[in-house]
């Protein structure tokens, strides 16, 4: 039986300048939000925006977290800009 | 009650349902934003909302229940449009009845400015000119911050990843 | 604009004229008061509002004008009714409008906080006991007088004739 | 030619406990609504309330005034209870 994968989404601005609103990532242990961001910036490109030091917030399974939350395989994780609704 | 759609809705009933709770209700105050015409650009003819569906009904669920600890409210209703709306079209109502004036007021700017800055929803503003994603506005910070001396500490760190 | 009548006023009207006004109307901010149960005393049937024909008006038109030289409004528009009102009537509305919202739920607070302290209107309660002027209440004070600094003074001393 | 008195008005509780909606009252040089409430309430019985200490608040021609506002003929002098409504 394989693990189950993360399920990383992107919304709004990062959806669209990433041209992907969902991936699967192998878990791995001890793995935080702030890890997979990085990790994930290091594909280059427009990813590398997700490292720059602009604000990007975080979910695990729809919950806001921090840059140290652990996260585990199944979870769903969530990154998008400061929210604008209202 | 909580409602995240595309539709319209219509105030006259949402006013006559929280009128019709009570006879112990002595205070309405409802809440309406519009689309207008000058955002972060002028020339705005419409918006785009999207959202993160889940997620965004358990924020508001969660802000409502603050909302009811924090005030003598008798009833909350939130009401929040996503995708494709024109200028003037209504996007957001929060109304709140309770027996006095100032829990009605209360709760219902302090649900507003919540709204504003932890519910997943963005906006990209559409002109004349092409179309942007709104930025969130320092001002909203302060005022969702200014009611925090009453709120558990709720509010999320951005997950920046620039550096420890 | 601003009506002092006996008949009863429609909301949704109230609200479509407030949401018809301009395309830069971001915010509308409506606070209805209705006859309440429970007052100075429980068991509350009904209400009589008494005021002074003319001063109203006067008073209220004052209020506006002020609201609108210390927030960036629209419009405001404000009802009272006077007369005999029965359980769960509608008694007050005041609505504004903004491109802001907080303009227009500032506004609205001090049109109402203001109107409770310094509009010549007098209600008395009507109970299954009989009935009895209602008191002023510090707090309706209090809150009135916590948007004094950026007011110019206008509150009346009371002409009591105790002495010097 | 008399001169026109003031007139004075009494509202809610003041109105129902006085049994008076309105009264004539001749003008006097240098009179002031402070002097004109102590000339009301000397009339004893339910008059008396008017200079008991209890807040009376009032209105010379439909603007609030103070207790040292002078009065002059044809003047609409009124007083009442502390307002309620809203």
């Amino acid at each position: 039986m394989t693990e189950p994968a993360l399920t990383v989404r992107f919304f709004a601005r990062l959806r669209e300048e990433l041209g992907t609103d969902t991936l699967a990532v192998p878990p791995r242990p001890g793995l935080t939000t702030g890890d997979l961001l990085r990790q994930l910036a290091a594909r280059g490109g427009a990813w590398r925006q997700l490292d720059s030091g602009r604000p990007v917030l975080v979910a695990v399974n729809r919950v806001m977290a921090k840059a140290d939350t652990p996260v585990h395989a199944g979870d769903e994780v969530a990154f998008f800009p400061p929210v604008t609704g209202g | 009650m909580i409602s995240v759609q595309a539709e319209d809705f219509d105030q006259a009933q949402e006013y006559r349902a929280l009128r019709d709770s009570d006879t112990g209700t002595g205070a309405i105050v409802t809440f309406t934003g519009l689309v207008r015409d000058q955002g972060d650009r002028a020339g705005v003819t419409g918006l785009y909302l999207e959202h993160y569906p889940g997620m965004t009904e358990q924020v508001i669920q969660g802000l409502v229940a603050e909302a009811a600890r924090r005030w003598n409210i008798q009833r909350a209703r939130v009401i929040h449009r996503v995708g494709h709306l024109t200028l003037s079209d209504q996007i957001v109502f929060v109304g709140v009845c309770s027996a006095h004036r100032e829990d009605a007021f209360a709760a219902c700017a302090f649900l507003m400015d919540a709204l504003k800055t932890s519910a997943p929803f963005w906006k990209k503003e559409i002109t004349d000119q092409g179309e942007h994603w709104v930025e969130q506005k320092t001002s909203d910070i302060e005022r969702a911050e200014a009611w925090a001396p009453v709120t558990p500490p709720a509010a999320p760190d951005p997950a920046s990843g620039s550096g420890s």
